[in-house]
């Protein structure tokens, strides 16, 4: 079943997406905004959550015909049976870990100093068992360091630099715009998890529940394909990207004009699903490995 | 039959029907979201009674308890006092519904700041919670104490302590106890929100987890212990007010 | 010992105020039993009130040896009217009787002692552990004034403290007020609708005139200070007394708002 | 002698009320400017002034202003409006009360928040998943309010009732009612504020438009003073809603013990 | 009419039961004054109760016009003892009254016009729009008296109803009764500690004895039907029937549990 999807008067379909508030939303806004979606004969309202726990049941339920979530969250909610596609990808980490949208931060005169004392940090994440986690395990193994004794402690970004600052914890896990807040602070980046873990990694991807691609193959495709486009026009347009989260999501302009941006990539990054699926299986994230053919939308031709 | 055990027998049929309905509503359920109670049962079960669950457990009614001890405790001394000075209940009423007006949830930085991330933090919050019904309850038996009552301890000097021992606190119990019953629940809610943030234990955290990771059944599991628990509680207090408030019963005076 | 100088007592209502006590003033001295009498609604409770320092006059002072009355004085013991309503349902009549004691330094044994002779004296020997709720009317009357007898006050003030017990028992408690006055040196300020029991008990009779109310008359009354439930009624003195009072109050009921019972 | 004056209220108004929060407000200001507080995190109340001001003049806080408030409103009168016959009725019926009290005393504890993503898949992420969540966490503390309430009838008033044969429907209104009333108010209260909380935490988590929402983006979006801003412009709105419930209750029960005047 | 048959109460206790009427039995004709006295505490609120099916009996019946009572009967009114907390604190004195009329099918002039008789007829004509909390003791009685008398009852059931109002209220109150029942054909169930009243308005006195209680007698009297505040009260057999009544209940207060007032 599903709701029936509304046409606008000049016969473009509405479609609900939605999102979580931070930088990775900006080629969203970019497609309303630069008229991109309207191309593609689609007329988007982006719905913003706090949190992808939200997210994805309204994406199931199809109140919001796409959603947002990172690859973690897309392969647990995959794991305990909910019905979701990923459509496209959403941001991903580039190769420069100068430029990375996340860092691994430690007090300057704090216990831990060297990533190699990060062995036996506890360090602060917003969710456990997901991304954070495990990118950072993943790049602290890349650099030969054994995770097995890292604690994780759950709890708000916005929270953390003071959590820091406290000694409540060792390290912080800091994704743009709040690194910039936490560099301020005088903090120390360690890591640059997101591109260590996996340089050119998609992070988080836009979704559809499986009932909706199926039966409106034609308008998730003009969505992916209207991506493309946002996500290429947001690469090549920074500045109209942090302009695009300022007006939309209302983030301090100083902060994010010397924000790092993520990589906006094109299509369906399998590749680097397919990594994670490996480290995620490997860290107690998800129990086992994601049928990935199943879990990837594969386009209007099934 | 001795109403009291007619009582109980009752309650007990009310709860197998429900617990009869919800099985055979979700027996052959396909939905993620509302799996079969033989599952939930089974999950509840293989956590709860494991090492870990039972850690979690303790470490939650822990904090729970003390968080709803102290929050008891302080609205009830709070709320006896505003209600016998006028004065000090003007000055700080806007204060005190602005501070009661502000979610949990927005409060926690503000807890985390006082206290950092251990349990200070998460009694802090819970007590914050659990203060309010008891306070206004307590405030407002306070206020409307029987006038002649308050002219006999008057006469009599009964003042001080005694006034408020002997007076003021029998006379506003039976208020006071509603609003300890509806804090019982607000301080299981409230552990699960302090759970939340910062922990890697607790009832709550184990929910705030399996909600994250989209593992349904095992959020029922907590749910549900959630309400075995409320109801553990709000029964104890029952007896407790049974013994503590024993002429309440004139209520029902012989028929 | 106790004056009260021309009190007034308003309260306020929805357009203004009402005017319940207008000017009152008399004096009680020590050891003496005086009984104010006046129609229902007169305002013999709120000017007790004010004696007590439980409301404030509007006008006028109250003065207890010489300090004005702005709160209860630790001397004074009252009975309410509203009897049922000043015990503790959640304390036994003992407790009852026992609470105010607490602030008189005695000892444990003393307290006990003072609670049973006062029980013993209204009768209620047997119901010390019985809870007000479980009393007759009359009962929770006579726990309220064993309260008062205990506490063993200056100056007691009842305020129609017999208006639910039976004939007999009323002799008695008459008998044992006027009994524990002659011991204790005790001042009583009394309110009562039975015109005998005034002329009995009193020295004085003050009668108040309806609301907002003024002193009508203040009656000595000049019976042997040895009083008798039989003899002193049979006094032509008493019967005279008895019949001035009971005209002026039915003159009272009669002039101000005449009830259709006629 | 401790004198015990009987307390008179006096009515020294707002200026009382309003002077005690410029004390607060003050020290605040004082202690975070001093470092006790940190500031960056807590920002000096000067500050989140600076930052609200311009929302003041601007649409958005009052759309979403409005937004909660109506959230809020709906949110307590379905509360009321189902638990307090609820409680009337059922209250004084004691088998029915033992019937259902397991169920309910094992429903009142769960906690809304937990419930987001069932209620989500369930109702959606529109107003009424809001109203679903505020409505249920307020119903039972109205339910536990009117129970009790009802239990407060005073025996010789319930017996006159039943001595001069007024019906059930009219006992409910002209004696029970009127003696939970006290009680119920008290509740109103609570729950107010437990709906207000719920309202606002639903519109963080699930992102419904209101002040909630706005609250989540200023944190994300790194504007501490912006988000403290819209907390208290949050606390603000409970604290006129207590005092728009505080005078009508002193309206409604202005023959209660409590609010009847000096003596 | 009213039959009360071998009634017996008790009530639970810690150690037990407690057996507070024992065996009383009476019948109430039409027209009837039937009034109960007895010491404080016999059970004379507690068989009013049982007779208005308030309470249930522990054993034997009560039969109203041959159904046994099982709840209060619409055809009863009652003034509780306690009639303060009878009153609706958040009704006015007019909407007190007027409540039990709701039921009756009268017009609204209708009601109306019975609430202001009955207020007058209690003098309380101006009291109307207070609240009972702005009354005093007295008048709060009077209102619950008022309110029983608008309701026409067929039976009339009053606890000790005149002993908060002062003498010439009550003797107003009393004649007033008398005429109601002469007009509407009621009869009346009375307590009071009064044994003047008990003999004046009666057609039978009931006296019980202490609790565990039964009757100790009935007394019959035989005065003139047309009664008279001064003219009855001069009888000869007035004098008799209350000096009577009164060495009963004097005997049964003395032996059984003895103040110790003397
Ligand atoms: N709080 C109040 N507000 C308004 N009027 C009041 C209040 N309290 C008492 N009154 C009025 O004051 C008058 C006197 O009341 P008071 O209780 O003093 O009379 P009383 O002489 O004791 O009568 P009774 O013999 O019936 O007890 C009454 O008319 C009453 O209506
Ligand atoms: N709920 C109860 N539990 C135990 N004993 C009770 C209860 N109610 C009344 N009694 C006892 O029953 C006896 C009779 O009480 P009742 O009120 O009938 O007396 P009464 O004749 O009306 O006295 P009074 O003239 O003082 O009003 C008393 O001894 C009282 O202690
Ligand atoms: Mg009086
Ligand atoms: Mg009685």
């Amino acid at each position: 079943g599903g709701p029936e999807l509304t046409k606008t008067a000049d016969g473009r379909t509405a479609l609900r997406v939605g999102i979580i508030p931070t930088i990775d939303a900006a080629p969203l806004y970019l497609g309303v905004s630069e008229g991109i979606f309207a191309k593609h004969g689609l007329d988007v309202t982006v719905h913003v959550a706090d949190s992808g726990a939200a997210l994805i049941p309204a994406t199931v339920k199809q109140e919001n015909q796409i959603g947002y979530a990172n690859v973690i969250s897309d392969f647990q909610a995959a794991e305990q049976g909910l019905d979701i596609k990923l459509v496209h990808n959403c941001c991903g980490s580039g190769a420069d870990p100068a430029k990375d949208v996340s860092q691994v931060l430690v007090k300057p005169d704090g216990p831990i100093r060297t990533v190699g004392d990060l062995a036996h940090a506890n360090i602060a994440v917003n969710s456990l068992h997901n991304i954070g986690e495990v990118s950072i395990k993943m790049a602290l193994e890349k650099r030969g360091v054994d995770v097995s004794g890292i604690r994780f402690t759950p709890m708000p970004f916005s929270d953390m630099n003071d959590a820091l600052k406290r000694g409540d914890v060792d390290a912080i896990w800091q994704v743009e715009p709040n690194v910039q807040a936490a560099l301020a602070a005088g903090f120390t980046p360690l890591i640059s998890n997101f591109v260590e873990a996996r340089p050119e990694a998609t992070l988080g991807y836009y979704l559809t529940s499986g009932a909706f691609a199926k039966q409106n193959p034609q308008v998730v495709q003009a969505f992916s394909d209207a991506m493309d486009e946002a996500n290429r026009f947001a690469t090549e347009h920074p500045d109209k990207a942090r302009e695009a989260v300022v007006t939309n999501l209302r983030f301090n302009p100083e902060i994010v004009s010397t924000a790092n941006l993520p990589t906006y990539p094109q299509g369906l990054d399998r590749a680097s699903a397919a990594e994670y699926a490996t480290y995620a299986v490997k860290y107690g994230a998800i129990e086992k490995a994601p049928d990935l053919d199943g879990l990837f939308w594969s386009g209007p031709a099934n | 039959m001795n109403r009291r055990v007619l009582s109980a027998l009752l309650g007990v049929v009310g709860a197998v029907a429900t617990v009869a309905i919800w099985w055979l509503a979700t027996e052959n359920s396909a939905s993620v979201y509302f799996p079969p109670l033989s599952r939930i049962l089974e999950t509840a079960q293989e956590h709860w009674l494991s090492a870990e669950g039972r850690a979690d457990i303790a470490s939650s009614i822990g904090n729970l308890l003390s968080g709803l001890v102290i929050g008891v405790v302080v609205g009830i001394v709070v709320g006896v006092a505003l209600g016998q000075v006028p004065l000090l209940h003007r000055a700080l009423s806007p204060s005190i519904e602005f501070v009661r007006a502000i979610p949990a949830t927005a409060l926690l930085p503000f807890a985390m700041m006082l206290f950092g991330l251990g349990t200070e933090m998460k009694v802090f919050l819970i007590a914050l919670g659990c203060v309010w019904p008891v306070l206004l309850n307590a405030l407002d038996g306070t206020r409307s104490l029987e006038p002649t009552l308050r002219d006999t301890a008057s006469v009599y000097g009964i003042t001080g302590v005694r006034r408020q021992l002997n007076i003021v606190l029998p006379a506003a119990a039976p208020r006071i106890a509603s609003g300890i019953r509806v804090a019982i629940p607000l301080s299981l809610i409230l552990t699960v929100t302090s759970e939340m943030v910062g922990s890697h234990q607790g009832i709550g955290f184990v929910i705030v987890d399996a909600q994250n990771t989209f593992r349904i059944t095992d959020m029922w599991s907590g749910v549900l212990l959630l309400g075995v628990l409320g109801f553990a509680l709000t029964w104890l207090f029952g007896v407790a007010e049974k013994l503590l408030l024993p002429w309440e019963k004139r209520a029902e005076r012989a028929r | 010992m106790l004056e009260v100088t021309n009190i007034a007592k308003e309260f306020p209502t929805r357009t203004g105020t009402a005017r319940v006590v207008d000017d009152v003033t008399f004096t009680v001295g020590e050891r003496e039993f005086f009984t104010i009498v006046g129609p229902s609604g007169a305002g013999k409770t709120t000017v007790l009130r004010c004696l007590t320092g439980l409301a404030k006059p509007t006008e006028g002072t109250v003065r207890f040896n010489g300090r004005e009355v702005v709160g209860p004085p630790p001397e004074f013991a009252v009975v309410f009217q509203d009897y049922a309503r000043s015990l503790m349902a959640w304390f036994t009549v003992r407790r009852n009787v026992e609470l105010p004691l607490r602030n008189l330094g005695l000892s444990a044994a003393e307290r006990r002692e003072r609670v049973d002779t006062a029980l013993a004296q209204v009768g209620l020997s047997a119901a010390g552990s019985k809870y007000p709720w479980q009393l007759s009317g009359g009962m929770q009357q006579r726990v309220a004034i064993a309260r008062a007898i205990a506490y063993r006050p200056q100056v007691l003030i009842m305020d129609e403290p017999f208006a639910s017990v039976d004939a007999q028992t009323r002799a008695d408690l008459e008998d044992l007020l006027l009994r524990v006055r002659d011991e204790t040196d005790l001042a009583l300020v009394f309110v009562t609708h039975d015109v005998d029991e005034a002329v009995y008990l009193s020295d004085r009779v003050a009668i108040l005139s309806r609301s907002p109310s003024r002193i009508d008359e203040i009656v000595p009354i000049d019976l042997p200070a040895q009083r008798d439930q039989i003899g002193t009624k049979e006094l032509p003195e008493f019967a005279r007394l008895r019949a001035h009072v009971f005209s002026r109050i039915r003159a009272m009921v009669n002039t101000a708002e005449p009830t259709s019972a006629h | 002698m401790t004198a015990v004056h009987t307390a008179r209220p006096t009515r020294p108004g707002w200026q009382l009320a309003a002077g005690t929060v410029v004390v607060l407000l003050a020290l605040e200001e004082i202690l975070t400017r001093t470092g006790v507080l940190p500031a960056d995190y807590f920002p000096p109340v000067s500050q989140i002034v600076a930052a609200l001001l311009p929302e003041l003049a601007g649409a958005q806080l009052w759309l979403q202003l409005g937004q909660t408030l109506q959230g809020w409103f709906v949110a307590l009168v379905l509360a009321t409006v189902l638990a307090v016959p609820l409680g009337l009725l059922l209250g004084p019926v004691w088998w029915v009360r033992a019937l259902t009290r397991p169920v309910v005393e094992f429903l009142r504890p769960v906690p809304s928040v937990a419930l987001i993503p069932l209620v989500v898949l369930a109702l959606g992420t529109g107003k009424q998943s809001e109203l679903f969540l505020a409505t249920f966490a307020a119903f039972w503390q109205l339910l536990v309010a009117t129970t009790a309430g009802a239990g407060a009838v005073d025996q010789v008033t319930a017996e006159t009732a039943r001595c001069y044969g007024l019906t059930r429907a009219q006992t409910l209104r002209w004696v029970a009612l009127p003696s939970a009333l006290p009680y119920l108010m008290t509740g109103i209260r609570v729950a107010s504020a437990t709906s207000l909380i719920l309202v606002v935490t639903a519109e963080i988590i699930i992102g419904v438009p209101g002040l909630g929402a706005q609250i989540s983006l200023n944190r994300a979006g790194g504007s501490p003073d912006l988000m403290y801003a819209y907390i208290i412009v949050t606390g603000l709105l409970g604290w006129l809603i207590n005092i728009a419930l505080s005078a009508g209750e002193r309206r409604l029960l202005h023959w209660d013990a409590a609010n009847r005047g000096p003596r």
